[in-house]
């Protein structure tokens, strides 16, 4: 919530070092306007994403998450990308069938040199998640007592 | 029946008499009714206690990993396709087995028996080829043996063990020898819900796992020294009945086995409190299916989905501006 | 009612780096309140349940001396989730005690006795505690003769520098130090904690001896002691193991029938012997 | 027996008491949740399940919830605090209750409630009454009557009511049971009542199946041969099948370890306790990865000489009543009867 009490989603990128991250870096340098939602986690590899990164962000109440790679046969470890891609495959599946929505959960290719499409991305990744509102499934919610968990920074 | 475990025994008592450190694992008549389990044998004077019925539920794989000395195991067809897996995950090797398959007719599930027992306990059972009459402590029912199997026997595509050294129990001409294809017809209905209601319905379930590990404990993938939902630095799951932390514990363990899991069911016969466990592992068997076009445990050779990958493998799902 | 599992504050006041490999802090604690402080009395060899908020408690035997009230002090290992955490924070943060628990070194009995305190290592945190005890002003003159035999792997790993420097000075304290391996510039003993014992331990006569420290050197220096003629009603350990309820509740820390929470962690030979359990060292 | 103590109580009135336990309490009960009998907070009186068999969860749940909040915390500006929760201001009633789970409070009692007091507990305690239900009709896995409980046992209930037909025979078992008497809808005991209860109690005795355990009794015997087997190779043989899951300690209604942690979001968060088994290897293993119970033999030893030896030795209770769940419920059938008995057989070596 902003102080207008207008909801905006937070949204954790997880990014290659080797492209996505370098994809990000232009669109900046190249002054391409994309939504300011995303929180940018700068990995080695998309092959580094484990499953638990991205549970993890939803059951800490992030509203969307985003893991950008190389595109397919452009790792800088040769193959990362392509174990990710099972991965990620699987695993959007199985969380869009317990019931997250379509969308929350969202992988790109974006290579160091398409700074236009990094921003393309993150707009349509960050309208598809407004859409959605706020994240509630596996969200972790401790009852605090009188504390109000919520209302705390 | 009675010849069939007779031949278990002979074949076992062959075992034995082939050398020294030998263990059988088998199935023995349990303490109450409806119930067989796992025995360890190593004497031929204790293959009495051998038996073979429709209660021989238990996946006895889950015992192989990292044990030692030569073992002849029996085996039903989803058991033998665990035992795939964990030689090609090289937790056990082909060598130091002897593997008694058995042509599986379904095994019965003790729960929905006894659903549907008004409250009686049970006294005994009968179990005929067709039917089974159960007595309880003040009648007697006739139940239809398909009716009362396990959901997972139900949707069974290789009663016959895949791997044998032994097969025994083969009488239906009509029983397929080698896995058949998969319809996911029992995930038809529940897919086709709204997101919503699946959520609900995972809500409902996953709220009564009381974190016993039992499911995990059954599983013969699940061998891991140590269990992700144990390891603290870091923590990725609680350790309470949260729903969130009960949701991510059964996801994770799911995603763990996908392309892994041989849909024996043990997760599910071991659970006290009735989670629908297999609802997630079924679908992960299926996305397997349609995206590598794998199935566990059929062959020795075929690598493990997610231990490879293929250059042409679809992007389809990822965002494309 | 007295709700035992509510922690109480206290303050970092310092953080002594103990060793030099940097995996062991000693906390020096001062109480937020000063009720808190009136009521917190104890003997050595207790020990408290220390909690850093979000991550968890952890027990520790004091290392303190309740002959110095205002202040608690704990040394940590870090090896756990708590530990870790503990050895992350600064002056200044406020931690949360429970305590005291555990049954501490029978004090009472020790008086007009010899005592032979033999330690290792880490294990050495509430030996510290009850040898700080004795020096002080005038309880030194109600026990007799005071050998400490104390080892680590090496001299960098001892703890309580500051305070072994004080007690080598005293004429009316027999310390002796051993580390496992020759080192440059160390002057003390070189071998293992039993050997040391056996060769300098003084006589079992009118004398408690007080083990504390990691398992193996409990379980051999036991037969060392036996030899030297100590009798099981004159041997004592003080024994760790996972805890975390303290009140003998949460049923983890049973050796046999006894909890070393609330049972121990100190116990006599002569009730070890006794007991059909898990041996722990 | 004293009048005082048993009265009758017509099935059609049921109702009527039932309404005034929901009026003054919060009440637990066996209700059906999906495909499970269990034992839970109910909030109407058409959710009770009775005659359905034992509940797949003990009632030991009510008063020793698997997670239960020990206080909340909070890093603020002006440092940390730290809320206690508050306590239930109502009254509980525990209604449904089988004799052996009733007769596994009387421990928790003990443990919670000896030495240094346990307040969540003993909180709870002394706020809920206990109505149980006689068993009828023991299952197979039932042995409450070697734990000095029966199928009618009053032991831990404030209430027992028996079934005799139309009517429910009603014996209080201590001063709040015999305070529930006020109510008008209980009449007095006569001795035609009396009978059909005792035939009931007789029939149900008889239908317990005695063969696991055989002849091997429960008691001082059995503590002190635990004591001279302590290192028998008997544990690893009974425990080769053992799957190391907490099946048999969760359900048990009188198992009662438990793990304290604590759960964060950003600056606020709650300590909490959970229930926790000797089964599972984290149980004991320490942070320098020492376990002195490494492998589920030692585990499923510290069960059984926790519940028939270290127990009796310091509550003068077993750690057991009886109530056959963890046998009906292991997913390997490992059979703490047959445990028992073979431990009963084995000459001491």
């Amino acid at each position: 919530m902003n102080e207008s009490g207008q909801w905006k989603p937070k949204i954790i990128a997880f990014l290659c070092n080797w492209c996505s991250y370098a994809g990000a870096d232009l669109a900046g340098t190249s002054r391409i306007q994309y939504p300011p939602n995303i929180r940018v986690v700068r990995v080695p590899c998309s092959g580094r994403i484990d499953p638990f990164f991205i549970l993890a962000s939803l059951q800490n109440g992030l509203d969307g998450v985003l893991v950008s790679g190389c595109h397919p046969g452009e790792c800088h470890y040769l193959s990362g990308n392509y174990s990710a891609r099972r991965k990620f495959a699987l695993l959007k599946g199985l969380l869009e069938y317990v019931g997250v929505e379509e969308g929350r959960v969202q992988f790109s290719w974006v290579s160091a040199s398409e700074g236009v499409r990094f921003a393309k991305v993150i707009e349509e990744v960050t309208s598809h998640i407004k859409t959605l509102g706020p994240a509630k499934i596996l969200v972790k919610n401790i009852p605090g007592g009188s504390f109000d968990v919520s209302a705390h920074p | 029946m009675s010849q069939l475990i007779h031949e278990i025994k002979e074949a076992a008592r062959d075992f034995l008499r082939d050398g020294e450190d030998r263990t059988v694992i088998g199935f023995e008549q349990g303490s109450l009714p409806l119930q067989s389990r796992p025995c360890f044998i190593r004497k031929e004077n204790d293959l009495e206690r051998l038996v073979w019925n429709g209660f021989c539920k238990n996946n006895l794989a889950g015992y192989l990993p990292k044990r030692k000395g030569k073992i002849a195991i029996v085996v039903k067809g989803c058991d033998s396709r665990a035992l795939v897996e964990l030689i090609k995950e090289n937790q056990i090797t082909r060598d130091q087995l002897v593997i008694i398959g058995v042509a599986c007719n379904g095994m019965i599930d003790r729960n929905k028996i006894e659903a549907d027992m008004d409250g009686e306990s049970i006294v005994d059972v009968e179990e005929g080829e067709d039917v089974l009459t159960i007595k309880g402590t003040n009648s007697s029912k006739v139940f239809d043996r398909k009716e009362y199997l396990y959901d997972h026997c139900k949707v069974c595509t290789n009663p016959v063990p895949v791997i044998h050294d032994i097969l025994l129990g083969q009488r239906d001409s009509n029983t397929p020898q080698a896995p058949v294809n998969d319809t996911f017809s029992d995930l038809e209905d529940f897919s086709a819900l709204d997101g919503k209601e699946r959520w609900k319905y995972f809500t409902e379930e996953m709220n009564k796992c009381i974190r016993c590990y039992a499911c995990r404990n059954a599983c013969p993938m699940c061998y891991c020294p140590e269990c992700f939902v144990d390891a603290s630095r870091p923590q990725w799951v609680g350790k309470s009945t949260d729903l969130s932390d009960t949701m991510i514990f059964h996801l994770m363990r799911a995603f763990h086995l996908a392309g892994r899991c041989v849909g024996c069911g043990a997760c599910e016969q071991a659970c006290p409190m009735g989670v629908d466990i297999r609802k997630l592992n079924r679908r992960l068997q299926k996305d397997v299916m349609d995206l590598f076009h794998y199935k566990a445990g059929c062959n020795l050779e075929e690598k493990t989905p997610l231990a490879t990958f293929r250059t042409d493998d679809s992007d389809s799902f990822m965002v494309e501006p | 009612m007295e709700n035992p599992y509510i922690p109480f504050f206290m303050r970092i006041e310092d953080i002594v780096l103990e060793t030099e490999d940097r995996k062991i802090k000693t906390f020096i604690l001062a109480f937020v309140n000063e009720e808190d402080e009136a009521r917190f009395s104890y003997v050595p060899g207790q020990f408290s349940e220390v909690s850093v908020f979000g991550k968890g408690e952890a027990p520790f035997g004091m290392a303190s001396t309740p002959t110095r009230p205002e202040h608690l002090e704990f040394s940590v290992s870090a090896i756990g989730v708590v530990t870790e955490a503990l050895h992350n924070l600064n002056k200044g943060d406020v931690i949360g005690v429970r305590g005291p628990l555990g049954n501490g070194y029978p004090i009472e009995k020790f008086k007009g006795k010899n005592l032979l305190l033999i330690g290792g290592g880490f294990g050495f945190s509430t030996l510290r505690s009850l040898t700080n005890y004795i020096l002080h002003d005038p309880n030194r003159a109600d026990f007799n003769d005071l050998t400490i035999i104390y080892g680590a792997r090496n001299p960098g790993l001892l703890l309580y520098k500051a305070d072994l420097e004080v007690w080598k000075k005293r004429s009316d304290i027999n310390l002796h130090l051993t580390v496992d391996k020759e080192a440059d510039g160390w002057k003390g003993h070189v071998g293992l904690v039993p050997n040391i014992v056996r060769s300098v331990a003084p006589g079992a006569e009118n004398t408690f001896v007080v083990i504390c420290g990691p398992p193996v050197m409990m379980k051999f220096t036991l037969p060392v002691v036996k030899e030297l003629g100590f009798s099981d009603e004159n041997i004592i350990f003080s024994l760790e193991m996972r805890m975390k309820c303290g009140i003998g509740k949460c049923g983890r820390c049973n050796m046999g029938n006894k909890y070393i929470c609330s049972d121990g962690p100190v116990f006599f030979q002569s009730e070890l012997a006794r007991l059909t359990g898990e041996a722990h060292f | 027996m004293n009048s005082e103590n048993v009265k009758l109580l017509n099935k059609e009135r049921l109702d009527d008491f039932l309404k005034v336990l929901f009026r003054d309490c919060i009440v637990f009960g066996p209700t059906r949740k999906g495909n499970m009998l269990l034992f839970d907070r109910i909030e109407s009186i058409d959710d009770i399940v009775l005659g359905r068999g034992n509940t797949m969860n003990s009632v030991k749940d009510a008063l020793f919830p698997q997670k239960e909040n020990l206080f909340n915390y909070r890093h603020g500006d002006e440092g940390t605090e730290i809320q206690k929760p508050s306590a239930e201001e109502k009254g509980m009633v525990l209604f449904g209750v089988r004799p052996c789970d009733a007769q596994g409070l009387l421990l928790l009692d003990k443990v919670f409630g000896g030495g240094q007091k346990d307040p969540y507990y003993i909180d709870k305690r002394s706020k809920v009454a206990i109505i149980g239900i006689a068993c009828e009709n023991p299952d197979p896995a039932c042995f409450c009557l070697a734990l000095g409980g029966g199928p009618c046992s009053t032991k831990g209930s404030d209430l027992l009511l028996i079934d005799i037909g139309d009517k429910y025979l009603v014996k209080a078992g201590t001063p709040k049971g015999i305070a529930f008497f006020e109510e008008k809808v209980f009449e007095d005991a006569d001795d035609e009542a009396l009978a059909k209860a005792s035939l009931v109690e007789k029939k149900a005795e008889e239908s317990m199946n005695r063969a696991a355990l055989g002849e091997a009794g429960i008691g001082e015997a059995l503590e002190k041969r635990l004591e001279k087997l302590f290192d028998d190779p008997i544990w690893g043989e009974v425990t080769e099948s053992c799957l190391g899951c907490g099946v048999c300690t969760y359900l048990c209604p009188t198992c009662h370890c438990f793990d304290i942690l604590d759960e964060t979001v950003k600056s606020t968060g709650e300590r909490i306790r959970i229930w926790d088994s000797c089964q599972f290897p984290l149980f004991t293993r320490q942070a320098s990865g020492f376990n002195p119970r490494p492998s589920s033999k030692e585990r499923f030893r510290q069960r059984i000489m926790h519940k028939f030896c270290y127990l009796p030795k310091n509550e003068n209770l077993p750690g057991c009543v009886g109530c056959g769940r963890c046998v009906t419920k292991c997913p390997v059938n490992l059979d703490i009867r047959e445990v028992i008995k073979k431990i009963s057989l084995r000459e001491a070596t």
